[in-house]
């Protein structure tokens, strides 16, 4: 039986021990070291690209950038997890997310590239793009699994989100909802403890994982950056929903080592002392630790990850900067499935007043 | 003490076997979206309804009615009280490919779901290229006129029809209220569906049939002097004002918007460019309400044709107010009569 | 020390029997045999003005009423135990609650005949009027609240709400805002069962009041029909709210007798047997019985107390009855504080059409 | 581990010393509104801040910047992250008699607090006949032109100039900012208060005045030919496009309105009359927005001085789109200047 209270769940300590935990360790005896070194390598691609994509951030390339630096673990352990036919709600941040999923990396910057709203085709990976508004696709994700459960198919719905979304009247709708149905759901949480420059006192006085009990939901509490104890709770949680259990919420307690965005300025706000002591616990640190002392790690390994990851990373620059801008006219497709005479009339106004300046509109504004 | 009800056990389709309409029939309109609705959900299983009430009770006016018995507790959906959830979960369903319709109880009760409407279910299929379409039905509940408590007599139809993305429908008459309810139902796009609650129970035939596109203006008077715009329950007070208008000798040409976003501005022109006049009534607010924009873009295109500045009839720049001074604030009769005197140059 | 887990409390059996309860009992030992008396007398009247308002409703001189039929125990023994400059904000089935505040009887219908959209000026007896959006209440006595917290007065905000209410995104806002800045907001959720036609486990899979704790407020469960415990209840609540002890949240399990509205039918959707089985639980029943083993009852109080609750309804009568029709241009009155040129011109008009019939507008529409 | 701030101790009015605004400054535009913020609350201790982020970072857009340390947490109130419950516990603390400022950080985060807004701060006064006032002012920083995500750029003005009981101010330039911040919050009703955020940095002469009543529209350049009207941050774009007319031998008169709702028909119509000719341009989508009401309005009001149909220069009928479009979407110089040609019937 699964303890669901909410003492902190870890299986990977800071010092790289695998900790054993009768209750959660046999969802992770499968993790040999080939196993535990893929999830190394994912962790290490993933904080390549955030770093590579927060460059061209930097140099214009990219509009923003979200980091999801330090919170590796959570998202790859969560994501490995999953089925391919379970569905992804995301936020904006899960990027570790959506490579795991396999999405192309150009496609994964276009949105900050600014070059659509939404980077690719949610059907083809089973994952929605990111939602921006706080909280609001933790009902998209009920919604879904209320359809998978009158689909009869035993594909589950994970949705992620942020200890700040925790406030947010949807967030609750959907705990309600998902109670009421017992929808094949999966809330998962990361507290980074930082909604941008608020703690996470601000939003709860309690743990965050302490909420979804009082609305008939289960919840565990774990360390968000021991990937195996991320893997663990996330395959609990999908085998409840896949076999009538109904929904679950995971707090994976975690945090945010970048700024929110690259237009966040975190030292307006934050005590440098608590990153120096976060960093302590770094999430791949402490996997490179049980690698090491697993013997999985050679110079030779090292090498072959690090070329990976660069190699990723040069693919994401070269996709991003090589991408081409949008058509202008195209600002009106897809507003409608099906075609609209007001807006027709605007797009073929718009396109005699191009053609008028023989180009495009210079855009002064 | 109240036994539980409980969601796990979902009963499927059994119950009553499906009596579609299959031939004319005189119902109400409130009957005839109950109608639609049926047709809808036999033609399509993946049609399922959400919102407060609309299982055993049949939804406070009973447009629902039977439908739980008939399709059970899988496609008729009695919500958590949370107006946000139904919309948004609604989402999640349309993701994963299902046609909701969504009941708002009245419409001052859509404002909580305001959000999820105007950032998520207008917004995705733009934000994803086309890639996820939301055939969501919205059914509202609107408008004034049966004396009722704050908040259940509102018209909020214009801030949908300011939202990019969204179709916007308000009928008027029972055979409408069916066709369009199924038309609404089957459009890949998301679809306010306005129901004017004051004319629920007034009846008329009603064929099993879509009908005309709801996208299309439908002149149900024809007329030469004065073109008269407007939807919902008005409707019938705008025939009414242009039976006594002839009396008086003046010809009205009533035009029965249907669709409010896009207007069918062909139909509109068309007719304005004939009288030369135009008057729109509508019984929300005048400012920011759909009249002005319809007589701005019926200015930019017919100016020329215009004898008369248009003129609007509409609710004041008031909240609804309290029953006893509604008669005040929504258009009538007499008061759609005055804004003709005043387009005929006679006030 | 309270205990604040869930067990429902009762001080009052359903045969009338003082139950005695060490850690609520000191709350209302107090409660002598003309304190209760008092308290019947007011469940009376208010059965009595709510049975003359659903006649006056059948009779067409009310356009709605929405009976608390069952609800007088949570109402009268939660507003006795309130202060006079402790702030109400009500939903709109309140009206036992706005009779214990003096809220005159006319006034309490004003809203109902369609007069005016509220019937009382709040201030003059800090009790807010009726909110139909439901659950946007609490939201506002928690704003409330932090006032008083800043303006450091010891006065404490209470709301009213029903079970449905709880699935509202407002609610859980309001908690979420209640325990961040341990506002003195006491959160009184009467759970009658039903909202409209949906019973409380579409809502709700576990007990309402275990929500609250999750949020970090404590909450308490107590026999709504119970008047001795709610009272206890609510000044345990008023009382931590006022010495700093922040938000309390209280469910008053009660029963909804009548229908929701005048305009609902319960019979489509309710077993009889349940409303007979709630019978048994009668509020007033059970307080009569324990005054009549107290000898307060006497013929003479029965008639006397029968007399005040039908004179209260004659006044209603009356009062309902002979309420002055709003003018017409007051439809343009207090939308603004402040003239408005637009709203302005739309009066001038209007009044210039009236006018020119002579007569006001015979509404035909 | 993470330190949690916690908000009982509620640090009072200490710190730093105010320093107001005594004198004739150049500031930015956002620093103009921190000026009249600080100013509003060393005039009336009731004047309190909520909104996410306001704090210790400043705002996102650092428009509440050392307020903070100022006036303490008691006035400058850091809150959870949920819009409705922002607007809702305004209303609270209105009712008892505070002057909340909330700050909305961006505007498509505006519609979770809807409901909030159309259905309580908007109806109070109506509703109470006057007993409960709702002087809560909401700061949105709107409008596009800075390449941000989705949800960053748009422009929900009209959803509020249509509801009834709201005061709705847009502001252009640093003197309005800082003037009409503080009018807005001494104002008894609610006020929408749009921040153009692309302008933020554009410096200007503040005077620590409140200047013209915030309802005024201020006529910002005269001119015979046309009337151009606009507010936020085309104001600028007005502007320029009229010199740049100018050089062609077209004069235009811009306007900015700075008050939407109420509109100041007594400036635009006396402008209307005299040149006979308008254009209206504004970033929001064309259907349903401001412009629409503006042009029927004036179109009834001077039908007889109009030379030509009042033009529309907006945005189109799509949801914001991505920033490697908003070019194409946003009135730039150039369309403007189209729509002065075609209301000069020159296209
Ligand atoms: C409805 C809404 N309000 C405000 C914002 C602005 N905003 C963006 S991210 C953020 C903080 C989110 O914090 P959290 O949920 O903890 O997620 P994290 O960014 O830490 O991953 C805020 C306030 C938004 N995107 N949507
Ligand atoms: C936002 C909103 N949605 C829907 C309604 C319609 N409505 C009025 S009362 C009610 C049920 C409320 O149930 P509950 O909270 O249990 O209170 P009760 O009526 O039982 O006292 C509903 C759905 C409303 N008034 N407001
Ligand atoms: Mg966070
Ligand atoms: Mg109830």
């Amino acid at each position: 039986m699964i303890d669901f209270s909410p003492p902190l769940v870890q299986l990977l300590s800071i010092d790289g021990e695998r900790m054993p935990r009768p209750d959660f360790d046999s969802w992770v005896d499968d993790l040999d070291g080939t196993a535990l070194l893929a999830l190394y390598r994912d962790m290490l691609v993933v904080r390549r690209i955030d770093t590579e994509a927060t460059a061209l951030q930097r140099q214009g390339e990219l509009g923003l950038w979200p980091p999801l630096l330090g919170q590796e673990a959570a998202q790859v352990g969560s994501a490995r997890a999953l089925r391919s036919d379970d569905f992804i709600f995301p936020s904006y941040r899960e990027n570790a997310v959506a490579y795991c999923r396999g999405v192309n990396l150009t496609d994964i910057v276009k949105v900050w590239r600014g070059n659509a709203q939404s980077g690719w085709d949610p059907y083809t990976v089973n994952m929605a793009t990111p939602n921006i508004i706080i909280g609001a696709q933790t009902l998209h994700a009920t919604g879904w699994a209320l359809g998978a459960q009158r689909d009869e198919i035993d594909a589950v719905a994970i949705t992620y989100f942020g200890d700040g979304a925790t406030s947010q009247g949807d967030v609750n709708e959907a705990m309600v909802f998902a109670a009421s149905f017992q929808a094949p759901v999966v809330f998962f949480c990361q507290n980074n403890q930082w909604a941008i420059s608020e703690p996470v006192g601000v939003q709860a006085h309690r743990n965050i994982a302490d909420r979804a009990p009082g609305f008939g939901i289960p919840s565990l509490r774990i360390d968000g950056n021991d990937v195996i104890a991320v893997m663990a709770a996330t395959r609990i949680a999908l085998d409840r929903a896949r076999t009538g259990g109904g929904p679950t919420f995971i707090e994976a307690v975690t945090y945010r080592m970048g700024p929110h965005t690259t237009a966040d300025d975190p030292t307006r706000y934050r005590d440098p002392a608590e990153l120096a002591e976060w960093k302590t616990r770094d999430p791949l640190l402490r996997l490179h630790r049980l690698l090491t002392s697993l013997g999985e790690i050679t110079p030779e390994v090292e090498a072959a990850t690090q070329a990976i990851a660069d190699a990723a990373a040069a693919e994401l620059r070269a996709g991003c900067i090589g991408m081409p801008d949008p058509e202008p006219l195209s600002v009106f497709d897809h507003v409608y499935s099906t075609p609209n005479a007001t807006l027709e009339r605007q797009r073929a106004d718009y396109a005699g007043y191009l053609t008028s300046f023989g180009t495009q509109s210079n855009g002064t504004v | 003490m109240t036994t539980l009800m409980t969601h796990t056990s979902l009963p499927g389709l059994d119950a009553q076997k499906p009596v579609p309409l299959t031939e004319t029939k005189t119902l109400s309109m409130g009957k005839a979206i109950n109608e639609g609705l049926r047709q809808a959900m036999l033609d399509d299983p993946k049609v399922v309804l959400l919102g407060e009430d609309i299982g055993a009770l049949g939804g406070v006016f009973r447009v629902t009615s039977d439908l739980l018995a008939q399709f059970g507790a899988r496609r008729v959906i009695d919500t958590p009280l949370a107006e946000s959830a139904i919309i948004g979960t609604a989402v999640g369903l349309a993701y994963r490919g299902y046609r909701p319709v969504c009941e708002i109880q009245f419409d001052g009760f859509i404002f909580p779901g305001f959000d999820q409407i105007v950032s998520q279910v207008a917004k995705f299929h733009y934000r994803t290229q086309g890639a996820v379409r939301m055939p969501i039905t919205i059914r509202v509940p609107f408008g004034g006129g049966i004396g009722a408590a704050e908040h259940h007599s509102e018209s909020p139809e214009a801030y949908f029809t300011h939202t990019s993305g969204l179709r916007v429908i308000a009928v008027s008459n029972a055979q409408d209220a069916y066709s369009l309810i199924r038309q609404a139902i089957a459009s890949d796009d998301p679809v306010l569906y306005f129901e004017p609650k004051r004319r629920y129970h007034v009846k008329g035939e009603v064929v099993p049939e879509l009908g005309a596109p709801m996208e299309q203006a439908v002149i149900v008077r024809p007329g030469t002097d004065v073109t008269l715009l407007t939807y919902g329950a008005l409707v019938s007070t705008a025939k009414d004002a242009a039976l006594a208008a002839f009396d008086e000798g003046v010809s009205i040409e009533v035009i029965d918007l249907r669709s409010l976003s896009p207007v069918d501005y062909a139909v509109v022109e068309a007719s304005v460019r004939k009288t030369g006049r135009l008057v729109v009534t509508h019984e929300a607010a005048q400012s920011g309400g759909l009249g002005g924009e319809i007589i701005a873009t019926i200015t930019e295109r017919c100016f020329s044709y215009l004898e008369a500045a248009p003129v609007r009839v509409t609710g004041f720049d008031v909240p609804y107010p309290p029953a006893k001074l509604e008669s005040h604030h929504l258009p009538d009769l007499d008061r759609i009569l005055d804004g003709v005197d005043r387009v005929m140059g006679r006030r």
